[in-house]
């Protein structure tokens, strides 16, 4: 199967100024996004995972250009958007798509479901007229499970899990090529969480999609992607296919955070490996390695230089010196 | 065994008497549509240095559970029916002085799931420990200061001495989950009620708290009541478990038992549609459907219209509680059956866990 | 913390610089010519246009704000048309009866209106709270003056508790403890009436806090500590309570020297409201710029102070 | 019947309000205000400026206390009070409209502007009102009303433009509150311009508060037009004002001894500032069901 690239980022920073100051070296900055980089293939399923302060969400936004990266640049369809201006970036949504987290907050609540997912339609599809768009919002209900009935009701008139896939109807109305799930099914109930993995599945076939699936779970990242980036304060550790990633580890993050997670048997109890101290404080991230100040095996060195990102096998990349 | 209306006591036949005792407990709420049941007719015990979780998505009626249990109900919620023991006494007879002179942070107390809103933004986390041991012990403030600087140690806060002068947005969230542990043990209870603990908490973090509850556990001797939605840290942490649905206990047994062989239909979905690491299929198992709002219940059993197992008399009455086993499970399927029959819908041969509801 | 009180001055400094000019700007939109009042019929149009010069009148805008700023910055407003009295000297003359009265009011205000809002908070929903919340409201919105001649017409005409007016008995020529206690006794009717709308705006806000930070998961929290309701109630919801309120000390302050141009013009208190009515029944810009400007000051010196002192109790902005 | 569209948030909220029996009773003591500024001249006896006679002489009937003909007496000019009364509540309700739609515009257009871009815009703006809040309200108003003739226009625009600062912080706080939240966010990546997220988003989300927010300033502006009337800077006589109606109490014989004439305008004004912080109030609780 011959792999199209659609996405590629590459070298992408993205820093918040936490502290104005007249003279640069006074001023403080935190390093959401450093250094970022990878590929996504057409089809293909990236999930980014990582704990809280790791910049995933960041990252989700600086590629649609929501936050305005720092600096790096982002090839979407052999095109660097970073190039691009007001009116072009706004064209790109129409390829780009983005899913929330908080069901909940992710719509306007003066607005009926029908206002809702016709507003990407309203942007781009001039040429419909009203009865046109109509039918295509109800289309679009019931490819996400939804009856047509629902369109005059309003978001607080819906659960967890129906505001969702209302959302997920709102983020393909314009059949984009790329979607990004920011946490999209970390806000739900189990048995619902499970219903909309199955809907985001069922989609990428049906509609051909790209996923970049951002999430702290790692259950969750591991049933749905292809490939996997684990971050830690804004920068990549390791990044390798689903399998390979879990099967063989090679970050030592990567490796206590699958440790630290509970094995969902009883009989297996006490086999959570704990990782201790707490994640740096990103204001004051280490110098060298930002995972150095919790990692078993570092050394001085890990402290003053930062490791790069290696090729240890085909497609597994991960950022140690001790790998 | 007779089934009974309620869910009966302790599944485990033990001679150890209960330290907290739940009796046929409802609470209603009153919402703009009118009063609702949140918790309907539930019975548990919680024995000595024992972990119970209460396990359920929401509006299971778990959280309002642990809440009523400490009498902190918000003020449209009520309890309607029930009683509850603490070492022999029902402390819903008690007035509000007595509870909190005698019961409330001294013989149980209660961790939240956020730590940051669930502390006293302007008063320094030494205060907010100390004040709990002055109220109850009646100790001197340097006493206090001694005893809360030991329980800060003793849940693996570094450098104690200056993080005890500190505020709690000086921080960080591992940190102030550790502060409320503190918190809740610093007068030696025998009951700990931890109401989503880790729920906030990063996955490393979630680990070393989990560990230190186990470890503290076993250094004060307190028994735990562990509310959370999360199956995976119940399978790490629980020796008993309950199974709520819409507020009522649907199923509830040993640990081991329930995820090894679940009986109610919701408790076998439940643990289907976890994501697995070791499984790979394109599809999770699901349970259809949605949990219903409170206020629109559906008659007879509340889980029918999503069961696949549903019989005419399910939306008809509430089933009664059977004993099968070790567990108790509140399902017409076990009617027949009843106290140690396997034919069930059990992992074996009935609905097994793999196949419940494709898509 | 000093940084933070650097920065709110550094921020203070661009707002004091738009008082003046906008004050300035007022005045210099007065109609008719400041030396018209003066015009003697026999004073011909040169010698007119060379005061004109010597007053520095026919300078351009900016060059007149700078100099006036420069009098300005040294205490000098400038001479009232009508018998020249110097108008610093009549503002220093009233600016202590002013503060006197708006001083009280202010104490009553908080000293009544926080305890008012905290037992209706903590009486929420019951008669006690409806009464209180009632009360708060026809507080808010009486009129002050018709408050202001109820108060005269019961407490002082009809019952003779209080005098009706002034600041001292005149004619007793009272000194010492005495003076003192005649002050007192007529400041009591005119420090009510400035602070009644005050006391009640700071009930209102007071309560209104307190029942969202009863609210609050901490309060929860205290509550399963089993500790004791006085100390869930003072200790924990009230000191958090109290921060946002601290942000009203500042905002009352132009409120009440608002009121006291009012209360001061009703009860006959020779304060700098009483002076401002005269000053806009003589038309006299200047007082009533040199007062604007004065107030406008301490209005700001207020907000400051308000927001030093949130810092200081809120442990979150501190640091 | 609802006057809204099934389960939206002003169903919700009028449902609420309804309940509210003290916002109820404010709504309709509010609407009977309202009535009686609009058929003013078939309400009152008289006209508002009309003079009378002692009977048989060439005499104003001055402080004549209440009879038959004249059901609150007459002023100092001979004037019936109760007509007075009456026309005086168009002269402030016209007001106080007025001046709350100047401030409630200027506030909310700054307040939009200032929240939703932020920055260097934010910066100058709040500075402006930092600036028109350290005058105390009635100092402005009166340096305004002393500047001009003082006309009832001049009394609109000047609490108008002395108003419009608390609006403005109030709709900024709302801005920055709701546009950070994830619907916003999600109308930007679809594509949404940003005049169509302030209009069609963030307006609608915020129209609650400056509802509240109108209903409190019109209230407020009430008191102020008529403060100032009091002080003799605002409507001016023959106009009547509420306001200006009590002016002659300030003469102690009047206080003391001819109550009618100050006493009704004085209530009247009390009634309606009272019965609008009502709806307010339920405004509030109606759209913030958490209170």
């Amino acid at each position: 199967m011959d792999k199209e690239l659609l996405l590629q980022v590459k070298n992408l920073n993205k820093f918040f100024l936490l502290k104005k100051s007249l003279r640069e070296k006074n001023r403080v900055y935190v390093k959401a996004v450093h250094n970022v980089s990878f590929d996504v293939y057409r089809g293909e399923t990236l999930g980014i995972v990582g704990e809280s302060g790791c910049g995933k969400s960041t990252l989700g936004r600086s590629i649609l250009r929501l936050y305005e990266p720092t600096s790096g640049d982002i090839i979407f369809n052999n095109e660097n958007i970073m190039a691009y201006d007001a009116t072009r970036l706004r064209a790109l949504r129409e390829d780009m798509q983005y899913i929330f987290q908080d069901p909940y907050s992710s719509m306007n609540p003066k607005m009926t479901i029908r206002d809702i997912i016709m507003e990407p339609l309203d942007n781009f599809r001039k040429e419909m007229n009203v009865k046109a768009k109509e039918d295509r919002v109800a289309e679009l209900l019931e490819i996400v499970g939804l009856s047509r009935d629902v369109m005059n009701r309003y978001p607080h008139e819906f659960s967890g899990g129906q505001r969702q896939r209302i959302v997920i109807a709102r983020g393909i109305a314009l059949n984009p090529q790329l979607l990004i799930c920011d946490e999209s099914v970390s806000a739900l109930d189990v048995s619902v969480q499970a219903q909309i993995i199955n809907l985001l599945q069922e989609l990428k076939k049906r509609l051909n999609l790209t996923y970049l699936f951002i999430s702290h779970d790692l259950r969750v990242v591991k049933f749905i992607s292809d490939k996997i980036m684990v971050l830690y304060l804004g920068e990549i550790m390791e990044i390798a296919s689903s399998d390979d990633l879990f099967a063989a580890p090679r970050h030592p993050y990567t490796k206590s955070l699958i440790g630290s997670i509970s094995s969902g048997d009883p009989r297996a109890k006490h086999t959570r490996v704990i990782l201790e101290g707490e994640i740096p404080n990103p204001m004051n991230a280490p110098k060298g390695c930002p995972f150095s100040t919790r990692c078993p095996i570092a050394t001085e060195k890990c402290r003053v230089e930062k490791p790069a990102l290696v090729e240890l096998e085909p497609d597994h990349f991960a950022s140690c010196f001790y790998v | 065994m007779k089934p009974s209306n309620t869910t009966p006591g302790s599944p485990l036949p033990s001679n150890k008497k209960p330290l907290l005792q739940v009796k046929d407990l409802s609470v209603k709420f009153r919402t703009e549509e009118g009063m609702f049941f949140a918790v309907e007719h539930i019975s548990f015990d919680l024995e000595e240095q024992k972990t119970l979780a209460i396990v359920g998505e929401s509006g299971s009626g778990k959280s309002v559970t642990s809440l009523a249990i400490m009498q902190l109900l918000a003020e449209n919620g009520k309890i309607t029916s029930g009683e509850i023991f603490i070492d022999d006494e029902d402390i819903l007879k008690l007035s509000q002085r007595q509870v909190q002179h005698s019961i409330l942070g001294k013989k149980i107390s209660m961790i939240f799931q956020e730590p940051m809103t669930a502390l006293n933004p302007i008063l320094k986390v030494g205060e907010q420990i100390m004040e709990t041991i002055i109220e109850h012990q009646g100790a001197s403030r340097k006493e206090a200061y001694a005893i809360a600087l030991d329980t800060l140690k003793q849940v693996g806060i570094p450098s104690p001495e200056q993080r005890i002068k500190q505020y709690p947005h000086e921080l960080s969230g591992g940190m102030r989950q550790r502060v409320m542990i503190a918190m809740g043990l610093v007068t030696k209870p025998k009951i700990m009620i931890a109401d989503e603990p880790t729920t906030a908490l990063d996955v490393t973090i979630e680990a070393q708290i989990l560990n230190l509850l186990e470890n503290l556990k076993e250094t004060y001797k307190t028994a735990i009541l562990f509310v959370t939605h999360d199956l995976n840290v119940v399978a790490d942490i629980a020796d008993d478990v309950i199974v709520m649905y819409c507020g009522e206990i649907i199923e509830k047994g040993p640990v081991a038992d329930i995820f090894e062989t679940p009986r109610h239909p919701y408790t076998i979905g439940l643990l289907a549609t976890m994501p697995s690491l070791d499984n790979d299929n394109d599809i999770l198992p699901t349970i259809r459907g949605v949990v219903p709002n409170i206020t629109k219940r559906p008659t007879g059993c509340y889980f029918h219209p999503r069961c696949d197992h549903a019989m005419p008399q399910c939306a008809q009455r509430s089933p009664a509680v059977f004993q099968v086993g070790q567990q108790a499970v509140k399902c017409f399927l076990y009617e027949q059956d009843a106290l140690g029959v396997q034919d069930g819908p059990g992992v074996q041969d009935g609905p097994g866990a793999g196949e419940v509801n494709h898509g | 913390m000093l940084k933070y009180i650097a920065r709110r001055l550094l921020l203070s400094i661009p707002v004091i610089i738009g008082i003046t000019i906008l004050s300035f700007i007022i005045m210099k939109l007065s109609p008719g010519d400041p030396l018209a009042n003066f015009i003697n019929p026999s004073i011909s149009m040169e010698d007119l246009e060379i005061s004109r010069q010597a007053l520095g009148l026919n300078d351009p805008l900016f060059v007149q704000y700078f100099k006036w700023i420069g009098q300005v910055v040294r205490g000098n407003f400038g001479y009232t048309y009508s018998g020249n009295h110097s108008i610093s000297g009549l503002i220093l003359e009233r600016l202590p009866n002013t503060i006197i009265l708006t001083l009280s009011a202010f104490v009553l205000s908080f000293v009544l209106g926080i305890p008012i809002g905290v037992i209706a908070a903590v009486r929420k929903n019951t008669r006690v709270d409806y009464g209180l919340t009632f009360f708060s409201l026809v507080g808010v919105a009486i009129p002050s003056f018709f408050f202001g001649l109820l108060v005269i017409y019961f407490f002082a005409l009809v019952l003779g508790l209080f005098p009706s007016g002034g600041m001292i008995n005149i004619r007793a020529g009272y000194t010492g403890y005495a003076y003192f206690k005649d002050v007192l006794h007529h400041l009591i009717l005119p420090a009510i009436v400035l602070s009644l709308g005050n006391i009640a705006s700071v009930s209102r806000f007071t309560r209104s806090n307190m029942l969202d930070v009863l609210k609050e998961d901490y309060i929860r929290t205290a509550k399963a500590k089993g500790l004791r309701n006085k100390a869930i109630v003072y200790k924990h919801a009230f000191r958090n309570a109290l921060i946002p309120v601290v942000t009203i000390f500042g905002l009352s302050i132009p409120f009440l020297f608002s009121g006291a141009y009012i209360t001061e013009s009703i009860f006959n208190w020779p304060g700098m409201g009483q002076l401002g009515i005269t000053a806009i029944q003589n038309r006299e810009y200047g007082i009533i710029m040199a007062l604007n400007l004065i107030t406008a000051t301490l209005v700001l010196l207020g907000n400051l102070t308000s927001d030093i002192l949130y810092a200081i109790v809120d442990p979150r902005i501190r640091h | 019947m609802t006057l809204f569209k099934k389960n939206s948030f002003y169903d919700f909220a009028y449902k609420r309000f309804k309940k509210n029996k003290l916002a109820v009773i404010g709504a309709a003591v509010t609407l009977l205000f309202v009535v009686m500024a609009i058929f003013a001249p078939l309400i009152a006896p008289y006209e508002p400026s009309e003079f009378f006679f002692v009977e048989g002489q060439n005499v104003y009937n001055k402080y004549a206390p209440p009879s038959d003909g004249h059901l609150l007496g007459t002023d100092s000019l001979g004037r019936d009070v109760f007509s007075r009364l009456i026309y005086g509540a168009r002269v402030t309700m016209m007001v106080a409209l007025l001046a709350v739609s100047i401030s409630t515009v200027i506030g909310t257009f700054i307040g939009l502007i200032t929240g939703y871009f932020g920055k260097l815009v934010d910066a100058i703006f709040m500075r402006i009102v930092d600036i028109v809040i350290s005058f105390p309200v009635l100092f402005l108003l009166i340096s305004i009303s002393t500047i001009m003739k003082p006309s009832i226009w001049i009394v609109i625009f000047a609490i108008g433009f002395v108003s419009w600062t608390s609006t403005a912080r109030l709709v900024r706080g709302e801005v920055l509150r709701v546009k950070q939240l994830d619907y916003i966010v999600a109308a930007n990546a679809c594509g949404s311009s940003s005049l169509k997220i302030i209009l069609k988003h963030i307006l609608p989300n915020i129209l609650a508060p400056i509802m509240v927010q109108i209903t409190i300033g019109t209230a407020q502006a009430i008191l102020m037009e008529a403060s100032l009337s009091f002080l003799g800077v605002g409507v001016q006589q023959p106009t009547p004002s509420w306001g200006n109606m009590l002016m002659d109490a300030q003469k102690l014989l009047v206080l003391r001894d001819m109550p009618w004439i100050w006493i009704p305008p004085g209530i009247v004004n009390l009634l309606l500032v009272l019965a609008i912080y009502f709806v307010g109030d339920g405004l509030r609780d109606a759209f913030d069901p958490k209170q």
